[in-house]
């Protein structure tokens, strides 16, 4: 394994430093339990909304704290879901009395972790409101499984319901909205090659020469299928489609779309791909009105990447433009 | 009769063997999951023995509930909040003893066991450390029925573990991380049914 | 290889297309022949600044193209020179009559076309300045070699200089200040992995597991030497001690600095190496005003890093504070 | 006598061996550039073998200055300007005319040779080009001098670049990208020299 670290155990936390310090203006980090809070937590009168989930998906969530988007976020060990404590303290950090959304991406550590949170600040006298994000249309949605891992959408969410608040909504409009992000948001992801987690030391899986994961997860889960190498235009087609014709989205609608690198792509490759997700988009009838391109939701080192379109209204586009100022997305400031 | 040291013994015990399996568990959790379960358990167990010798606990109830609050702290992921669970509700079953019996030995893992159930929601055959624990918890059950003592519980506790463990091979994951793979997750063993059996075959070095 | 493209020979076209696609709001693209320009071109009574080189390095240069930094870049294949034809369009296309700097980074091709560029628009009338950074510490500097290659400082450069432009500063100022910006910026960078350029198939240079190459440059060049895997805190010791020294920064000197990704490193990484650089100053003496932290000048799919100080001064640090509006780097608009 | 469309056939004979030797120059400029020269050649005299397809030049100086303006436009890269420039150079040896004979073959050469002398301020030893241009066209005049014809001269000058070209291997770059290896340039042919090479062997099977 090679990576630009010290120590497999000491990722996390030596990260945070950096990022505390390239940063002060907009956040800062406590060490224990770890999160990453606004520079100018509680923001009084305003809803809290923090999130929180493995480390190795950065810049999510940290790097989306601050104004216009999140309060404080939660980093896990590498691809583990952060604990209660760490969600309690954070909430408790964020907390101006008007309540506190947790946004939980659908995996079962996270949801059971956000859970004995919300308890917990309950408990303290805190209003809790969780929405989980489960938007990934590579898996299988049934009773019989985990349902849908929560993946891209959770960006779009974090930037659209972290604007709400900050004009002033309340938990209860803010959660819905949440909701109804969720509700409209799919996405679908696709891998060249694997992620090595720091501790781990080698390969989640090992793909090879002319293969490719379709559907894979973002901490390196398997997908849909392993299958052959394709070109740009027939990945996007496929994955186009998977996501398109989910909900279903149907012509004459509205999209924000997202054309997210795992953290090993080169932003040449991504735009290669946004160009071809906008002939998708366009032979639908679908119209694309904002759209990111480059990392947002990654998989440390994996090459690949995944396309989230979120069907969207004139208030969603509105709460998209607000201004925004987190180490990730800037905007308007 | 089981002491507090064996107890501890037994928290020693999983620290030494997790860390030990750190990579094989992890190993599994590649195949079907993130690759993180080996390291989550190491460094639950690990904190969780330090945490005991830290601050040493005045009875049984009290150590299991020190491994909870750590386990719920320090591991995350899906297994932090179901071994938490468990040592949580079995913390419950004994809150002041300094030893338990039989009976006590029973209630502390179906308690245990029932907790993780509920936090989980999974059945058996959904690919799970259920797999491994309720097998388990009804061989510690049988054994006491017909008359065995705390050895001859564990023994059987711990074989069934393994067998459960096992059985999880050929199963199609419908609980947690695997339940995404579908019908690919066939052919690869449980990680949290193989950490369960873990921890049962050291209960049985320990305990008895 | 395994790359998300469509075919070798289409690359910069197909990603230039998704590039005018996602950030129309901010610029245009020209095909025939290549280049990327400010949507708002030319911008009346301003200096226009110009820079290209290479595909493959993006977000630069055309992802610095928009207000407050360059008017317009020229992207070239990828890792290969651009034309004299595209940079003379481009600076045709920018031109308002007040002259137009060419940034050019220091490699042979760069220049030899540049210069035949400068040419003929000095032909046409139009008032050209060209200045040359070559930043890069890994690589000797003497009457005997091509000099230093051109890296990092590119980055600062265009945004300090790009400001200037836009606050109306005359081309020879525009230009000395370049030029001090290049005399006071340095540069080195490391790679754990190889980039493979697409026509080319196959990976640049082989590393085995436990080996990296210091000193590499950005286009996979080999550099100082060919080494073990060191830790991040070894590695910023020992980059920071080759950049630092050879200016040489003293005690009580400010900075501006850069931790660049090369394309295929994980943010969370590049934050703790951020870390280790701030540990490094800190124990010269040297105060970091500034900083970016995140991929700017990358060498495709390649994992390493690079670190660039620029020793500033006040008129730097509020330049460099300045608005700016690309799709690389976006802050004060 | 050389023809016009002897020069045509030239250039489609780069154009050939440039998209045979692709891989191996690209492979050359890997080890000690950034692996685009073979790319970078193919690309170039490909687009200049179809530019003279497209508008036929009327003489041999039209299509000299043709090739010239293709490679400045499409190589880019230090090659570009530099092939750029002896064509150009070259052209003006000889616009107008529908043929050439010794002298002409002579002056063609050493301009253009000039030309990329001056462009790039490389000497014979730095690991250039040059270091194939420079015996080549000295073998060309030497071969004239002592009577030699178009073939004779062409022989000589190609035998002399594929000389030159190997005489590269030992060198330390000091010009160009590979000079930033220093003393690890050692050991690896120049791409440029290699090209350089190829372009008088294939004037020698098409010219003569
Ligand atoms: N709902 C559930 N009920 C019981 N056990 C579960 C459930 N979900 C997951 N598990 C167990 O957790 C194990 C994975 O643990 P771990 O890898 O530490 O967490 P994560 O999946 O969050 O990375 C699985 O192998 C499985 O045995
Ligand atoms: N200053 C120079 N003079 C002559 N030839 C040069 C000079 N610099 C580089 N070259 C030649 O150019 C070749 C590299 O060309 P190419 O790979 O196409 O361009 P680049 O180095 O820009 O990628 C070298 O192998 C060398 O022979
Ligand atoms: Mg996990
Ligand atoms: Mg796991
Ligand atoms: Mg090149
Ligand atoms: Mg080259």
């Amino acid at each position: 394994m090679k990576k630009l670290i010290n120590s497999p155990d000491d990722v996390v936390q030596e990260s945070l430093r950096g990022m505390e310090a390239a940063h002060a203006d907009i956040l800062k980090v406590n060490y224990d339990p770890a999160y990453i809070v606004r520079a100018d937590a509680p923001v009084k009168n305003k809803v809290g909304v923090i999130s929180g989930g493995g480390s190795g998906h950065e810049p999510m969530h940290g790097g989306f704290v601050g104004r216009g988007m999140l309060d404080a976020a939660c980093p896990g060990a590498v691809f583990t879901s952060p604990t209660p404590d760490q969600m309690e303290e954070a909430t408790k950090a964020v907390s101006s009395g008007q309540g506190v959304l947790h946004i939980v991406k659908n995996y079962t550590g996270d949801v059971l972790n956000f859970e004995t949170a919300a308890d917990l600040c309950q408990a303290e006298g805190i209003e809790v409101e969780a929405v989980v994000v489960d938007d990934d249309v590579a898996v299988k949605d049934s009773l019989y499984t985990a349902g849908r891992r929560g993946v891209g959408t959770t960006v779009l969410m974090e930037k659209i319901v972290g604007a709400a608040a900050e004009r002033g909504m309340s938990l209860k409009e803010v959660a819905d909205l949440a909701r109804k992000v969720n509700a409209q948001g799919r996405s679908m992801g696709m891998a060249l090659t694997s992620c090595t987690v720091p501790s781990a030391g080698k390969p989640t899986f090992e793909l090879g020469e002319g293969e490719i994961e379709l559907g894979i997860g973002i901490h390196g889960e398997p997908g849909r299928e392993r299958t052959a190498l394709k070109t740009a235009r027939e990945l996007v087609d496929y994955m186009g489609e998977a996501i398109f014709s989910d909900l279903p989205y149907k012509s004459g609608d509205d999209v924000i779309v997202m054309v997210n690198g795992m953290g090993g792509t080169p932003l040449i490759e991504l735009y290669l791909l946004y160009a071809e997700l906008e002939r998708v988009a366009k032979a639908r009838g679908i119209t694309i009105k904002r759209r990111l391109v480059g990392n947002y939701i990654t998989s440390l080192e994996m090459q690949g990447f995944s396309i989230t379109a979120l069907k969207c209204d004139d208030q969603m586009v509105q709460l998209w433009d607000d201004p925004v100022h987190t180490a990730g997305l800037r905007w308007g400031v | 009769m089981i002491t507090l040291s064996q107890i501890l013994a037994w928290i020693s015990q999983l620290d030494a063997v997790y860390t030990e399996n750190k990579a094989y568990l992890t190993e599994l959790d590649s195949a079907i999951g993130d690759a993180d379960h080996g390291i989550n358990m190491a460094r639950g167990f690990s904190a969780a023995r330090k945490a005991l010798e830290e601050s040493p606990p005045a009875d049984i109830g009290a150590a299991l509930k020190a491994v909870s609050m750590t386990l719920i702290k320090t591991v995350g992921g899906a297994s932090g909040p179901l071994y938490g669970t468990v040592f949580l509700k079995a913390s419950v079953t004994c809150m002041g003893q300094e030893t338990i019996d039989e009976e006590g030995l029973e209630r502390l893992f179906s308690e245990g066991f029932r907790g993780v159930q509920q936090r989980g929601k999974a059945q058996v055959g959904d690919k799970t450390m259920i797999d491994a624990w309720d097998p388990a918890v009804t061989a510690l059950k049988e054994a006491r029925s017909s008359g065995g003592g705390v050895a001859a519980m564990l023994q059987a506790a711990a074989a069934a573990a393994e067998a459960g463990r096992d059985a999880t091979v050929p199963l199609v994951a419908r609980k947690g991380r695997a339940s995404y793979l579908g019908e690919r997750s066939k052919g690869h063993q449980d990680p949290g049914a193989t950490s369960t059996a873990l921890l049962f075959a050291a209960a049985r070095d320990t305990l008895s």
